[in-house]
């Protein structure tokens, strides 16, 4: 795989040199004084940061219904929001042409619920961070894809602390071209591993109930999710909560009874129709305010069920997503 | 939007196989309207009799019964079964055509599929279906997606006799049917249908006086048939006691029935079933009446009745004994407590002789007397018994008397034998026993000192002017009487009832103490109580009664439920066989005797109270049931037992079959194929050896609408070991046809399939000499059955023989050159493809060419154009072809057809 | 949900494609074949309109047990629809495993003829079950 | 809502194992239930009467029949509603025949378990609304795609029966490869004579357009109008049409393919069809040998040719017996591994082609090896067991057909199935051999398949008249039972539009929400199943029918 090494700032010119043209914006991270957020850039860069130790939410969820009128949008931001940035795409809630997604190398980020001032926003001092104090999001840690691997061109940083920046489709091609220095092989070792491979999601009812107990049905961890993209959501309507005249039925027939608890049936249901594009970003458990481990369900049933027909989320702009194909020779143990 | 210009247009398709359906099909969606004639009862042809379809053993009723559904969907598809053309006109462009029209005995409108005509039907035929590897009864619906889907009977000739048997009894027990039954060795059922209309079928079998055989129509061409001894018969290759309860759907209504003799527990019986929650009192300790207390165990053991009333206590009936009306519960306060009351208290009374002396210990009255020895009674009879009188009970009275041990036992009778009402065989024994008769003889005074009996004194009688009986009445002659002397006398003159009980609720009984009713309803004038059976007619026959307890059941039902009560339809009256008639089946059926009921020897039986008759052998019974003259004929025997079970009255034996003339613009023929017969094949043993099967026969065989319900057997066991044969009757001079089928080489393959799916690890040989896996994933097809283990061997086997277990086939492998003997459990021949029968005649009434093999000849650049313009051809109909080309030459057939009446 | 059921007999929801298995459980019908009565199966057109979120519906109230059957692959009535299914169900098979309820669904492919073959499918389903349950019982 | 329940005992067979007097008591107390009945028929005169009343009286919205299996009775129950002026889409039937009664003997569980069928019955009809079979414009045009015999006998047809016809020929001439045979087995008539007779009843017709020399570039819409884009000598050509038949044929294998052969190094190596085409051209010897191979490009697997080509043996035979006929010494040798003379007269055929002298060995040739004197053939005989080495004159070829060329591209514009050997793909090898999954494009003759003279011209009917039959009315009946999409739910995902395989459903680029081609939808349902809001849904089946259905069972509500 080929790259450019980038020496301090050429980042910063390439994309000062896009944002010149002001039908262009820049989709990335701010860092003042309160801290790092997300911030999109017109005209020139100000404050840009290239890491965002705080996870909030997944910048994907702005995303949703972009369809970039004429306009360029470069978006620089962790693999996570990157990968959500893909499935949206193949979900044609996002508009292919006229975006560059750029994934950067992440570290790990900590809870925006535990937010601490003392958390550094450059790289290399992020994993000293997480060596000795600092907590990372659980799903951080078990994060598949902390690469910037993903997306038309990646941000790498190697063993010695330099950036590189390395295209991966045509788009990516024509950015890094435009940037200084040759491009040369990097580094087979980099700052940032593959991540290891976490053993297969296993759980029970018993456990699954115990944890939902809490569970309130605000359904914020469906509106904070990237890849929950659907403008009008099945639990809106009354399909699945219980109807008032078919429960008065059931009192006439059967008497006195516990009102039937929706939230089974929301969370099941939800976790299969994001079962395939979940990024396991973590961004509902970040959303839930009553501290439900969301991010445990969601990511291992996803990372399982891709596992079935070998995708993985975000992954590439080719795969489709699978519900909406098959092989006619295939699962053949599918059947009892 | 535009008009369909085709709607006036009519085609006539003949043929409801495949290859029919798809051309009905496509011509109805072109808007023209279609009538399709189908030889059989159902559309559908061979491809519905298939299992699976070959190459990718989709099976066949998934992909036709869709279309079959379709075509009886379709507006423009009329659908004619169990017809076919019988004459074709020219008529300007287009045809008249005359059509037969076989009924079905079955008004289709009202016909339901509910299938309960046939689960009754005591005619058990070869099932066509299946090619008669199974049985389907007379009346049938061929198989669950029939289209239409309507009962059809099968009835080839009428009944040669006129089933007055059944007319008879009162009860119109199905007579035909059980013998029929019986007479094929399926004694079970015999029992169930008997046991549909009698609830007393052990003692029917026994003592019923039947009337049947007196009428029987066999009997005007030598004897009647044994008819209660066969049913004595059924009845005892049959328990009771396994007999299993009816569902039954409450009504919460209660009745009361008051007396539990044959009438009183039949009306409960019947009641019963109906739902009601029904009381049966008697004043007696034991329920049976005149059964359990009258009739002596010689003749009825006690045990059967038992059984026979267990059952009904089974069906939830409640039986009070012990309990006299009048005396314990008033009959006022049962009227109240229940919301209907049925009175059949009999004649329980014997009558007085009414001359001096009667009040001598010594005389006792028959009735008394039986009653007495049934309950177990020590009972002493003299040495010198006279039994005075001449029915069944003075018979019963001599014989229990013998039995009893006493030396001398004399029947007194005042007229002479043909007067004797008893029954005929009944008087046989006795006389055979040893006992006397003194005709023309009545006591008018009993004597004795001491108050006990010593004599008699009687006078004799001659026959004057018949009386009200018709029997001619005796009268004195003058003279001196003379005495006989006698240590004990038994009165049996008759019995009178006992019903001033009813008086509590109002009712005026005639003077002779018998209770007036609707002898048709049972109904008598007080609403909600009903009476029957000896109490209405005076002493009866048990048949009798039983008919009387079931008629007020009906009418008491209909009551509860608040209906009209009206009787049941009457049956016509027993008919007799004209001269003419009699003649005519002398021909036709070679007399046959009787076979005797067999019985214990005399000195046996009178030491004791053993049953007399020892009952049939069933190689007996078999042979006396197929003397039924209704039994002898094809197909249904008119037994009425599918009127009986139809609710909704859709058997109508009266309808006929019909021709009528219809107007066509067009003709397809879809007339289909037939399978060649390979029993001419002596070397492979079709029809002698067991395990030599069709494939057609296979088909069915692996099929879950077949015989085995799907699995795969031979003589009940699962065969592990085939051979299959290819070409049988194709490419084969001396069968006649040289041409290839088309079809064997790859139905074996699917055969091959099939048992490698349902049998495990099986050994497979196919003998073949090219393999024709011809057409789209046919080769593959072939090669993944080679892969799976089948072994092809290119030959045709010399001979197949009996080997010590299966099946021994000695084939030459061409390719090896060697002679290989192979042993298998089942050969299966794939028999090749034949014009149908009866196509001869199809192609003479509308003038059609046949080629060298009889199929309807047709070119091969118009392919389904005949010799006559306007008449088209598709399917097998002009030579064999495989399910996909049959549908595209039916595509095709349309098409012309289309063309052609567009001009 | 499954507490309450696991005393009483098994509940199976099954979903029958109409041109295939359902024509068999018809079948097996005419032909009186026997089977649970805790089985109970709704018509759709074609197995691929079984949305997975019938089956977790059916699972959370209270069914025992879930099936999902129809034609063989390749002799769909539309053609191609139960290729669909096979994607979908394994898919949810996957998410009931991961949550220790894999043995609840089933997938199956029953043609018309095979009526025995439907019995024999929905009465070891149901046994299995049963077990299972009484299983729990015990524990 | 008024529904009324009717409990049929169907004489004994319902009533033996389930209670219905205990069932039709139960309903009669739920609610939304205005009639609860049960009767000994329901389907008999007095039944339907029953229910024909209820409706008027009562004035019943919704009839729920609990009897034998739907697709019994179905249509003669629709009709009881539609005679009382109710919508017979308001129709629910529950089997408790089947799959209850029948399939049970404990009468309490089968009562149970019957309760809760109607139960789901109730619930789910509770979401039935009236629905209409809805009418759709269609064009009484076609499309013809290959103008040899069976695209010929298509066109004919359908000119004949009125519709306006174009057809298309990438040839400069019509006839396709009938037209080179020399004589056509079994019709003993020249190809060239066949053709152009039925080419000239083409012509007759004055509603028939035909263009040669001419391809399909492109193919759209739905249907009953389709747009079809023509590459004419003339330039681009659009048309409209109510739909098409597909029959390009196929493509001779070319035996060039497996060199062994030495096909085209030598010219004493020829096919069958240069054999037809130049027999009289060839010099021969007196007594000339002759070598016939069977089964050249079919059964062969190493070539991806596994299955047979149906025609070639009769090939063999023709070119066998032609030879006799014209050198009566010549020595003619046909090496097969099975004769497959299956069509009509065909074993025939063979028999006399051996009666003349045709030997005929079953054999695996092994090599060819072309010498001056001749072209020595080596191979194994595989009856005997032996091998052998004989030297030929002349090899015939008896080639196999071959997918053809351009399959691929039609299939892409048509958007149809290719099956594993690059033939059309039918929707059901035995029923539907010329449906594709795309309503309105019919496939017919060799390309879904090899196939003879009289098969392909079978099928160029019997697709044409399929196609007439869906179009003669110029509009065409679209049963209800399809999907709707509701465009306030629907996100544009397109996830329904990438999975339907009928191609269906389209997207609306601008308002950015899919929507439904009623007519080429076949109601499967896969769309309802695929989208997660439920947006689009397919009618008679949708969601809260079957949710509320599951409740019944579960009796969660």
């Amino acid at each position: 795989m080929k790259g450019k090494k980038l020496k301090s700032g050429d980042i910063e010119n390439a994309l000062n040199k896009f944002l010149k043209d002001g039908q262009h914006l820049l989709l990335g991270f701010k860092k003042d004084e309160n801290g790092v957020s997300h911030q999109i850039f017109k005209g020139s860069l100000d404050h840009h940061s290239l890491v965002n130790p705080v996870f909030g939410a997944n910048a994907a969820l702005y995303l949703r219904r972009l369809f970039s009128k004429g306009l360029k949008v470069m978006l620089m931001l962790r693999p996570c929001e990157i990968r959500a940035y893909v499935e949206l795409h193949k979900l044609t809630q996002v508009e292919r042409e006229d975006i560059i997604a750029v994934s950067i190398d992440c570290f790990g980020t900590v809870s925006s619920k535990e937010k601490k001032d003392d958390v550094p926003a450059e790289a290399g001092k992020l994993t000293e961070y997480f060596k000795d104090k600092g907590s990372m999001r659980w799903a951080c840690s078990v994060c598949r894809e902390r690469r910037g691997v993903v997306g038309d061109a990646g941000v790498r940083i190697d063993k010695s602390g330099n950036f590189w920046m390395v295209p991966y489709t045509e788009r990516g091609e024509e950015l890094v071209s435009g940037m200084e220095g040759e491009l040369e092989e990097i580094p087979a070792e980099m700052l940032i591993p593959e991540s290891p491979k976490t053993e297969k999601f296993q759980i029970d009812m018993e456990t699954f109930n115990k944890d939902l107990e809490k569970c309130i049905m605000c359904m914020n961890c469906r509106d904070m999710c990237p890849v929950c993209y659907c403008i009008d959501c099945v639990f809106n309507g009354d399909e699945y909560l219980p109807k008032g005249d078919a429960l008065l039925n059931k009192v006439f027939r059967t008497g006195s009874m516990q009102m039937p608890r929706g939230k089974d049936l929301f969370h099941l249901i939800r976790m299969y129709h994001v079962s395939q594009t979940c990024v396991g970003c973590g961004a509902c458990e970040e959303a839930c305010p009553q501290g439900i481990p969301l991010t445990k369900y969601f990511k291992g049933v996803s990372e399982r069920l891709q596992g079935v027909f070998s995708y993985m989320s975000g992954r590439s702009f080719d795969e489709p997503i699978p519900y909406v194909t098959f092989l006619e020779d295939e699962l053949k143990d599918a059947m009892d | 939007m535009n008009e369909n210009s085709f709607q006036e247009k009519n085609v006539l398709v003949v043929g409801g196989g495949i290859g029919g359906i798809t051309a009905a099909l496509e011509l109805a969606s072109c808007g023209v309207k279609v009538t399709m004639l189908e030889e059989g009862p159902s559309i559908g042809g061979r491809m519905i009799q298939l299992d699976k379809t070959f190459p990718t053993l989709d099976c066949a009723t998934c992909v036709l019964s869709p279309k079959m559904v379709e075509v009886s969907l379709e507006k423009n598809i009329e659908i004619l079964s169990w017809s076919k053309p019988l004459a074709v006109k020219k008529k300007g462009k287009g045809f008249q055509v005359t059509i037969f029209k076989k009924t079905r005995y079955i008004d289709t409108k009202k016909c339901t599929a509910c299938g309960s005509c046939s689960t009754g039907c005591p005619v058990v035929m070869k099932s066509e279906f299946n090619m008669n590897t199974g049985p389907r009864k007379a009346v049938y619906i061929p198989f669950p997606q029939a289209i239409p889907n309507k009962a059809s009977i099968d009835k080839r000739e009428d009944r040669p006799c006129k089933a007055a048997c059944v007319d008879a009894c009162p009860i119109h027990t199905n007579v035909l049917g059980y013998l029929k039954h019986i007479s094929e060795g399926r004694f079970k059922d015999a029992y169930m249908l008997i046991r549909a209309t009698n609830p007393f079928p052990s003692v029917c079998g026994r003592v019923c006086y039947a009337p049947c055989e007196g009428v029987c129509n066999r009997g005007q061409l030598d004897d009647p048939l044994a008819i209660r001894d066969l049913k004595r018969f059924a009845v005892d290759q049959f328990d009771v006691n396994s007999l299993e309860i009816p569902q039954i759907t409450r009504t919460e209504k209660k009745v009361a029935v008051i007396g539990a003799g044959p009438a009183g527990l039949s009306c409960a019986h019947d009641l019963a079933i109906e739902g009601h929650d029904v009381t049966v009192f008697d004043a007696l300790p034991e329920p049976g009446g005149m059964l359990r207390y009258a009739i002596p165990e010689y003749r009825l053991p006690k045990e059967e009745l038992r059984k026979e009333i267990g059952y009904i206590e089974r069906l939830g009936v409640r039986i009070q004994c012990g309990t006299e009306i009048g005396k314990d519960i008033d009959l006022a306060t049962i009227k109240n407590d229940f919301d209907a009351i049925f009175i059949a208290t009999g004649a329980p009374k014997g009558l007085p002789l009414g001359v001096e002396g009667e009040d001598l210990s010594g005389v006792i009255d028959g009735i008394r007397f039986l009653r007495a020895v049934n309950s177990g009674e020590k009972v002493k009879t003299g040495k010198d018994v006279a039994v005075i009188g001449g029915g069944n009970t003075a018979v019963d009275c001599a014989r229990t008397a013998k039995r009893l041990g006493s030396e001398s036992v004399k029947l007194i009778y005042r007229r002479t034998r043909d007067e004797m009402p008893a029954a005929h065989e009944e008087i046989e024994a006795l006389l055979q026993e040893g006992i006397e008769i003194q005709f023309l003889t009545t006591p008018i005074r009993f004597y004795g000192e001491g108050g006990s009996l010593s004599g008699m004194e009687c006078i004799r009688m001659e026959l004057g002017e018949p009386d009200a009986s018709g029997r001619r009445r005796p009268v004195p002659i003058k003279g001196p009487g003379f005495s006989i002397p006698v240590d004990s006398v038994i009165t049996a003159l008759g019995q009178a009832t006992q019903t001033a009980f009813t008086e509590a609720i109002g009712m005026s009984p005639a003077k002779n103490g018998t209770i007036e009713i609707d002898p048709l309803t049972g109904a008598t004038g007080i609403e909600g109580v009903f009476a029957g059976g000896d109490v209405h007619t005076g002493p009866a026959y048990v048949v009798d009664a039983i008919a009387a307890g079931q008629r007020a059941a009906r009418s008491i039902t209909l009551y509860l439920k608040g209906e009209e009560i009206k009787p049941a339809n009457a049956r016509k009256a027993p008919e007799k066989l004209s001269e003419t008639e009699v003649a005519e089946l002398m021909k036709r059926y070679p007399s046959l005797e009787r076979i005797p009921m067999p019985e214990k020897k005399v000195e046996e039986r009178v030491t004791n109270f053993g049953e007399v008759a020892i009952g049939y052998s069933p190689e007996q019974a078999r042979a006396e049931a197929s003397r039924c003259l209704a039994g002898r004929i094809e197909g249904c025997i008119q037994c009425g037992e599918c009127e009986r079970l139809c609710e909704v009255g859709a058997i109508d034996h009266t309808m006929r079959d019909e021709i009528v003339d219809l107007e066509f613009d067009s003709i397809v023929l879809a007339p289909g194929f037939d399978l060649y017969d390979p029993t001419e094949k002596r070397e492979y043993g079709y029809g002698t050896l067991e395990g030599v099967i069709t494939g057609m026969e296979f088909e069915r065989l692996s099929s879950v609408t077949g015989p085995t319900g799907g699995d795969i057997l031979l003589k009940g066991k699962v065969p592990k070991r085939f051979y299959f044969i290819q070409c049988v009757g194709s490419r084969d001079r001396q069968s006649g046809a040289r041409y290839c089928s088309r079809v064997c080489c790859m139905y074996t393959a699917k055969h091959i399939n099939i048992i490698l799916d349902r049998i495990k690890e099986p050994e497979i040989y196919v003998s073949y000499i090219d393999v024709r896996a011809y057409g789209k994933g046919y080769e593959e097809f072939y090669k993944t059955t080679q892969e799976r283990g089948a072994i092809y061997i290119r030959g045709v086997p010399g001979e197949i023989t009996k080997a010590e277990s299966g099946l021994l086939v000695r084939v030459e492998d061409m390719l090896s050159g060697e002679i290989r003997e192979i042993q298998v459990d089942m050969v299966i021949l794939a028999t090749g493809v034949r014009p149908r029968k009866g196509i001869e005649e199809l192609c003479s009434i509308m003038s059609l060419e046949r080629d060298e093999y009889g199929f309807i000849r047709a070119d091969s650049i118009n392919p389904s154009r005949t010799n006559v313009e306007g008449i088209f051809v598709c399917g097998m109909g002009c030579g064999p072809k495989d399910i996909p080309d049959t549908v595209a030459s039916g595509g095709e057939a349309a098409a012309r057809c289309m063309e052609y009446i567009n001009q | 949900m499954a507490e309450e059921t696991s005393k009483k007999n098994p509940e199976i929801v099954g979903f029958c494609c109409s041109y295939c298995t359902f024509k068999a459980s018809e079948m097996a019908g005419s032909l009186r074949m026997k089977y649970p009565e805790g089985v109970k199966v709704i018509e759709v057109p074609c197995s691929s309109r079984v949305d997975p979120a019938f089956i977790i519906k059916a699972i959370v109230e209270g069914a025992d047990g879930v099936f999902v059957s129809g034609c063989h692959p390749g002799d769909c009535h539309f053609i191609k629809g139960n290729f669909y299914t096979r994607r979908k169900i394994a898919a949810l098979k996957e998410m009931f495993d991961a949550l220790s309820m894999k043995d609840r669904l089933r997938l199956f492919w029953v043609s018309a003829s095979e009526a025995r073959r439907f019995i024999d499918k929905v009465t070891s389903f149901y046994n299995y079950i049963k077990e299972k349950n009484d299983e729990r019982e015990k524990a | 809502m008024k529904t009324g329940i009717f409990i049929c005992h169907c004489g004994h067979n319902i009533k033996h194992t389930v209670d219905v007097k205990k069932l039709s008591e139960y309903f009669k107390k739920i609610p939304n239930v205005t009639v609860s009945k049960d009767y000994v028929f329901v389907c008999s005169e007095p039944g339907q009467d029953m229910i024909k009343d209820a409706i008027e009286k009562e004035g019943l919205d919704r009839v729920i029949i609990a009897s034998c299996t739907p697709s019994l009775h179905g249509p003669m129950f629709k009709d009881v509603l539609r005679k009382s002026n109710l919508n017979p889409f308001l129709l629910r039937r529950v089997s408790i025949r089947e799959h209850c009664a029948w399939v049970g003997n404990d009468v309490e569980a089968n009562t149970e378990k019957a309760k809760r069928l109607i139960l789901a019955g109730l619930y789910s009809s509770a979401h039935y609304v009236p629905l209409e079979e809805k009418i759709v414009d269609v064009q009484k045009s076609a499309l013809v795609v290959g103008g040899g015999v069976s695209g010929l006998s298509a066109a004919i047809f359908l000119s004949k029966m009125g519709m306006h016809v174009y057809l298309v020929e990438k040839e400069a001439a019509l006839g396709g490869h009938v037209r080179i045979l020399k004589d056509v087995w079994p019709a003993g008539r020249d190809g060239k004579g066949i053709v152009e007779e039925m080419a000239g009843e083409l012509e007759k017709q004055e509603n028939v357009e035909i263009f040669t020399s001419t391809t399909i570039t492109n193919f759209e819409g739905f249907f009953g109008n389709y747009e079809a884009t023509l590459k004419t000598p003339e330039g681009e050509k659009r048309l409209t049409v109510g739909g098409a038949v597909l029959a390009i044929g196929f493509s001779p294998f070319d035996p060039g393919i497996k060199p062994e052969l030495q096909y085209g190094k030598d010219k004493r190596i020829i096919t069958t069809l240069e054999f037809e085409n130049n027999s009289d051209t060839l010099r021969l010897p007196e007594k000339p040998r002759v070598a016939i191979l069977h089964c050249v490009g079919s059964r062969d697997e190493q070539i991806g040719k596994p299955y047979c080509s149906r025609v070639c043996c009769v090939n063999a035979l023709r070119v066998g017996n032609a030879l006799k006929d014209k050198h009566k010494e010549s020595y003619v040798e046909s090496f097969y591994m099975d004769v497959r003379a299956h069509p009509k007269g065909g074993e025939e055929f063979f028999e006399d082609t051996q009666e003349k002298g045709v030997l005929f060995t079953r054999a695996n040739v092994g090599e060819i090896i072309p010498t001056p004197s001749g072209v020595v053939i080596r191979g194994e005989d595989t009856l005997f067991g032996e091998t052998f080495e004989r030297e030929f004159d002349l090899v015939v070829l008896s080639i196999g057909m071959s997918s053809p060329k351009d399959c691929k591209l039609i299939a892409n514009t048509f958007k149809i199935a290719l099956d594993k050997d690059n033939f059309f793909m039918e929707a059901h090898i035995k029923l539907r051999p010329f449906d594709t999954a795309v309503k309105g494009i019919f496939i017919a003759g060799s390309c879904s398949g090899p196939k003879d003279v009289e098969e392909s011209i079978n099928h160029g009917r019997a697709s044409a008249v399929k196609l007439f039959g869906l179009l003669n009315l110029g509009y065409t009946y679209v049963e209800p039972f399809i999907s709707y999409v509701d465009p306030k739910r629907c996100s544009g995902c397109r996830m329904c539009e990438h999975a339907c395989f009928s191609n269906a459903i389209k997207y609306d680029e601008e308002k950015r929400v899919v929507h439904v081609e009623e007519a080429a939808c076949m109601g499967c349902g896969l769309c309802n199943a695929t989208c997660p809001s439920s947006a689009i849904s397919l009618r008679g089946y949708i969601d809260p029918m079957i949710d509320d259905e599951i409740s019944g069972f579960t009796e969660a509500i």
